[in-house]
């Protein structure tokens, strides 16, 4: 065990920084849940991507840097620390990018990994159904394979970044007479095609964050199922596995939050300091984001060094969803009666975007299968408690 | 010892709830988010002509002479539909102060109110954004020690837009001054009107919160039967019953404190207002849980009430506020505490 | 709505203040679950007999003041304000005598009651078996009537009292074919029977609470049996209802808890307030004990006024049970290294009973229904969720 | 960055969790409740034989030269069995205040824990009674500033008894003084030993109460299947699982501040200690409830874990201690938090 870095890690830290602190827009972008804020996205995007850190865990001849997870790690932390943009094309890079490139034929990867880089496409993902939601076996939307195409009907629902996205995957039933996990195809479908309809779903903030996204003989090349028909399940599998999870929820974006939250209550601490139940939460709130980073590092150095990674993953989830609405009712309570106030009321002053993370926050509890779901898998898989 | 409603006060709330669920429904709402004002003056009409505006307006002054006890099962509806109207403003918190004060203003205003003519709100310290202040015929502002009765025009108004689009929030600028007292503890009682106003509406919010979530968790399928019948929806549904249950006597009794003018009622406020708005937090955290994806959308009705609850929880004084005056009581030398001191003897 | 007491009412109170200030042991009795200190709680219940203090709620020609359940909740304040012995022969008093009453017959009454209230009689009972706990319609205990005899045989457990006690009562399944709530018979048994042996069960702090016992047919009149054969699960359930679930969670025992718990926490403040998480459950524990008194009350009055009481019953155990255990382990946290003493230890200063107060309280969420089983009753009873 | 321990450190391990699993049952630890000391020498020399006592001792002075990061997962095992031996308080908090300490009492008493003819333990202001103290060959102990290093001879003992019939507390009154040490960091540096020895400790108590759990609520059937089967039970135990899991890693980032005497020891230590402890608490307060009334008893093994891990929660700092350790940095001006903070670069 050494917990330093190495010399390389530090260098690479400076340049990630460095690189950050010339190209970071200086004006916040707004949300990409609004045109404008999804054009200003891509554009960053682009410019992420010129200088080669777009997907930094990619390997060089697609763009990337082939970093390991402690580069990631460390790249987050800089990105994180510059309070640089979200990343708009997620679900492409971090989701689908690598899945392509294990279960993607040569023609596929060639086709849709550079455009995926430079920003040209961006993708949504459409994994939910009306009735398969936590289900996600219930999947019934069809794709009926006619000669070279693929005819797709049905309806995906929940599908992020889908009102502005370019393209969209998800699993599809190919074969009408299978049920549950069986006969199910992944397939990318352009969102441009004839007989797709996007309808946008307002969120909590008014925002459409997601979309449905209904489908009437949907003509789809199958040069875009990806892995074998009938596979869909595994391809699915692999991109919700742990390093995907991770790239999503890197520890980072938790100690930023934390340490915003020590300072907000430092501002505020008289008047904080007159709920104990504040400092209590300020105080667990950097534990538990300290403790996050620690076992995130400690699994990474595991999987670095040829480890796997078993059913304790599901902890993940749990742990940093019930983090992050913690951190931020704890900022409500700091907050008071300013807590209800949209960013831009005029006597806001002090209020940040803690409102925005609240919100944000009731999300992650649910989305990615819920919490209640991941405690079923640590029961019965991680600790073997009968079905 | 009663603690018990009278006939005519259940019977008095059920036709309210009856009026309040068929007349302010969530599409209601939801139409008024569009409106300027978001305000409805039919509504407020028809509130009137319910004699909901006159409740707590002494006789003399052509009201029903009731009081807050008579008040707060009726609050507890207003919560229950989020009535995007200041009745429970204007009854439980304006009109016993504008009693306290007593004189001209109350002799001026208090039969408007009765009349339906008039809405009128309070604005605090602990509350510097005075909400409906825009449809306020009367403003009672608080200004140090001075508290100011305004009409539009000695104020300048600036919105602030709350997560609550239901919820209208304005500072207010005082451009002609009009003080009408200096009594702190006709402010103070104020304030104590106005949690427990909040805290009544929590109650009808975490009520409200659990019945769309139990119809919910009932109609939605998954894994081959409804989401209400895994133990795991159950227990955070459970959880919020429980919470809620027990916040209902505290509040009850804070009304029974205000009504009576008993000395603990600023301790009984504050025990109800955190109590109640704990439970309708809890509501507000579960029921989002067990509606999945759906609790997070715009078009789902929860947000609705669930909004309004965060908002409840920190006006009138948040939770520090409140529990910093628990805490003064319970950790006083002379703190009258443990079995046979919860009523005064 | 008048929450001023009557005169009545007050009086009542000064009566029971200065009998229990004239004859409350100065020295607290050992515990009731050592052989000299049963025989101890027996004496001072014979001692309440004399002064008709010991069944305040029976009728006054069975010794008891008819008094209501105000009067009920006024006289275990003034009970617990007094630090008063627990009532050994709870099981009796409040659980069996009102069944009694309510389906026993006149010769049962008299032959049974005037004993039970001169603590002749200390009764234990006899609900559970090591395969019915929560799932108490599982009994398998038998009892087969021969002539004017049931003969007995099977297992109870978890049977409180039972180790000294001189009766138990529960249900016996008298029709072999029967299944899950049919055939059940609740059955007055003499523990000193020929066939019986008693197994006393050490608990947490290794005295014997509770013990099993197990019948070897034993044969028992058929006098005592308590309503119709086969009726026993209703009988049970009256037995198991409210009120009587009031009788032994009277509200007042919590404000005490309360009340010491905030003497604990000023003794010890400096200290205390190192851990923000403590001020916070003092608070609360205050607060909730309040909420329960309230609570309690407002139900007690609306009873009294004839109203009924419904499945809204269940949240009463959850709520006295974790309030419990939360305003211990605030106490533990309170005393730091010194929680893990024992009294008698010499270094213990300033502990107090908290331990044996924090061990008790383990129990609270478990026994009477765990407080899972009462979230179910609570979700499909009283909010109508689908089973 | 290199966050996995080696092969070696994971085989001797395993060879010691055989060991400790095999000879200390719960059946062993009942037979010593009732016996005088409560140890057992017999014990205390297969632990020797093994190495354990001499793994952290020099090289020089007979032992492995090992340090507190190679021994933390054997100390999380001596949990996991709940050891009635003052191992883990002789190899990681007294060998190294020995080693700290150096001159004649390191010289004297360090070959002599190696070859396993003694028992050393530690008694400072926070932790005023001494686990162990009437079988230790040496007791050092903190008064006021100075730290006394004392034999049986030096001392009178009063006993102590814990609600852990496992735990063996003395205080220890001094007849002849004999201070080898007025160096606060010394006591500190034990302070910090003694709470990550508590801290591994409790990682292999609530695993222990975790396992012993799963396999009775899988045992146990009501309403016609096994306990274990209900989603309540399965997220009571998921529950601890997740604190449990995150709780490692901060124990093992404090072994190893310890080991390389990094300037975070502190707040590290602090750190593991409230998270495993906490861990280790919701661990005993689920495990009983899914026991249901078994887990009251004193016939199942529960609660031999259960107890150790409330008494370890409050003993070497308790909660409030350690809270207020990490308070002081988060809250100071100079605080370094955030991203890329959690390792000194």
């Amino acid at each position: 065990m050494d917990l330093a870095y190495t010399d390389d890690q530090k260098a690479f830290r400076e340049e990630v920084r460095s690189w950050l602190a010339a190209n970071v827009p200086a004006e916040p972008l707004q949300s990409f849940d609004t045109e404008e804020g999804f054009q200003q996205h891509r554009d960053w995007e682009a410019k992420l991507n010129e200088g080669r850190w777009g997907m930094v865990t990619w390997p060089e001849e697609l763009g990337g840097r082939a970093c390991d997870l402690i580069q990631w790690l460390i790249f987050e932390e800089e990105y994180y620390r510059a309070c640089a943009p979200l990343r708009v094309n997620q679900n492409g890079i971090f989701l689908l990018g690598p899945t392509l490139m294990e279960y993607g034929t040569d023609e596929q990867k060639a086709r849709i990994l550079p455009k995926m880089a430079n920003r040209e496409e961006v993708w949504a993902q459409g994994w939910s159904e009306p009735n398969a939601g936590s289900d996600m076996a219930a999947i019934r939307s069809k794709a009926e394979l006619k000669g070279d195409v693929y005819v797709i009907n049905g309806q995906k629902t929940w599908s992020t970044r889908a009102v502005w996205a370019d393209w969209c995957f998800g699993m599809f039933r190919t074969d009408p007479e299978s049920e549950r996990h069986r006969g199910l195809t992944f397939i990318l479908v352009p969102l441009d095609s004839p007989g797709i309809t996007v309808r946008p779903i307002p969120q909590l903030d008014g925002l459409p964050g997601f979309a449905e996204i209904f489908f009437d003989n949907v003509e789809v090349s199958v040069d875009n199922r990806l892995g074998g028909e009938g596979e869909g399940w595994a391809v699915a599998m692999a991109t919700a596995g742990f390093e995907r999870g991770l790239m999503l929820r890197s520890p980072a974006r938790f100690q930023e939050t934390a340490r915003r939250l020590v300072e907000l209550y430092r501002e505020n601490q008289t008047s904080a300091d007159q709920d104990p139940a504040v400092k209590e939460a300020v105080i667990r709130a950097y534990l538990d984001a300290e403790s996050y980073c620690l076992t995130t590092y400690q699994t990474a150095c595991r999987i670095n060094s040829g480890g796997k990674i078993g059913a304790e993953s599901s902890t993940n989830k749990i742990f940093w969803s019930e983090l992050d609405q913690n951190m931020h009712a704890a900022a409500m309570s700091i907050l008071g009666a300013r807590a209800e106030l949209l960013p831009h009321a005029p006597d806001a002053a002090g209020v940040g975007t803690w409102l925005d993370g609240w919100l944000f926050s009731q999300s992650g509890p649910i989305y990615a299968g819920t919490n209640e779901i991941q405690r079923n898998i640590i029961a019965e898989r991680m600790l073997g408690m009968p079905r | 010892m009663d603690f018990t409603f009278s006939e005519d006060q259940l019977l008095f709330q059920e036709s309210v709830r009856d009026f309040l669920v068929n007349e302010v429904t969530p599409e209601k709402i939801r139409e008024l988010w569009d409106t300027d004002s978001g305000r409805s003056d039919e509504l407020w009409g028809q509130l009137s002509e319910l004699g909901l505006t006159g409740l707590t307006v002494p006789e003399e002054h052509g009201g029903l002479g009731m009081n807050e006890l008579d008040f707060i099962l009726l609050a507890q509806e207003c919560g229950y539909v989020a009535l995007p109207e200041p009745l429970v403003h204007t009854a439980l918190v304006a009109v016993p102060t504008l009693n306290a004060l007593g004189g001209e203003v109350a002799a001026e205003w208090l039969p408007k109110i009765a009349a339906g003519e008039a809405r009128v709100v309070v604005g605090l310290e602990q509350n510097q954004l005075v909400e409906d202040a825009h449809v306020a015929d009367l403003i009672l502002l608080q200004q140090g020690s001075d508290l100011h009765a305004l009409t539009q025009g000695d104020v300048e108004l600036r919105h602030n837009e709350s997560v609550d689009p239901s919820r209208k929030l304005f500072a207010v600028e005082i451009k002609n001054a009009n003080v009408v007292s200096i009594d702190a503890a006709i402010i103070d009682g104020a304030l104590q009107r106005g949690a427990l106003a909040n805290a009544a509406q929590a109650l009808g919010l975490a009520q409200r919160m659990i019945d769309i979530s139990v119809q919910y968790t009932s109609e939605r399928n998954q894994f081959g039967k409804p989401i209400g019948s895994f133990q795991a929806v159950k227990h955070h549904m459970a959880n919020v019953a429980v919470q809620l249950e027990y916040a209902k006597a505290p509040v009850h009794r804070a009304a029974y404190a205000a009504a009576n003018g008993l000395s603990t009622l600023a301790q009984n406020v504050s025990h109800a207002k955190l109590v109640a708005c704990d439970a309708a937090n809890l509501a507000a955290k579960n029921c989002i849980q067990v509606h999945g994806a759906m609790g997070y959308t715009w078009e789902v009705d929860l947000h609705i009430f669930m909004k309004k609850a965060w908002a409840l929880a920190n006006s009138w004084g948040d939770a520090g506020y409140h529990k910093a005056r628990v805490a003064d009581v319970i950790f006083a030398d002379d703190a009258l505490l443990g079995a046979g001191n919860t009523f005064l003897n």
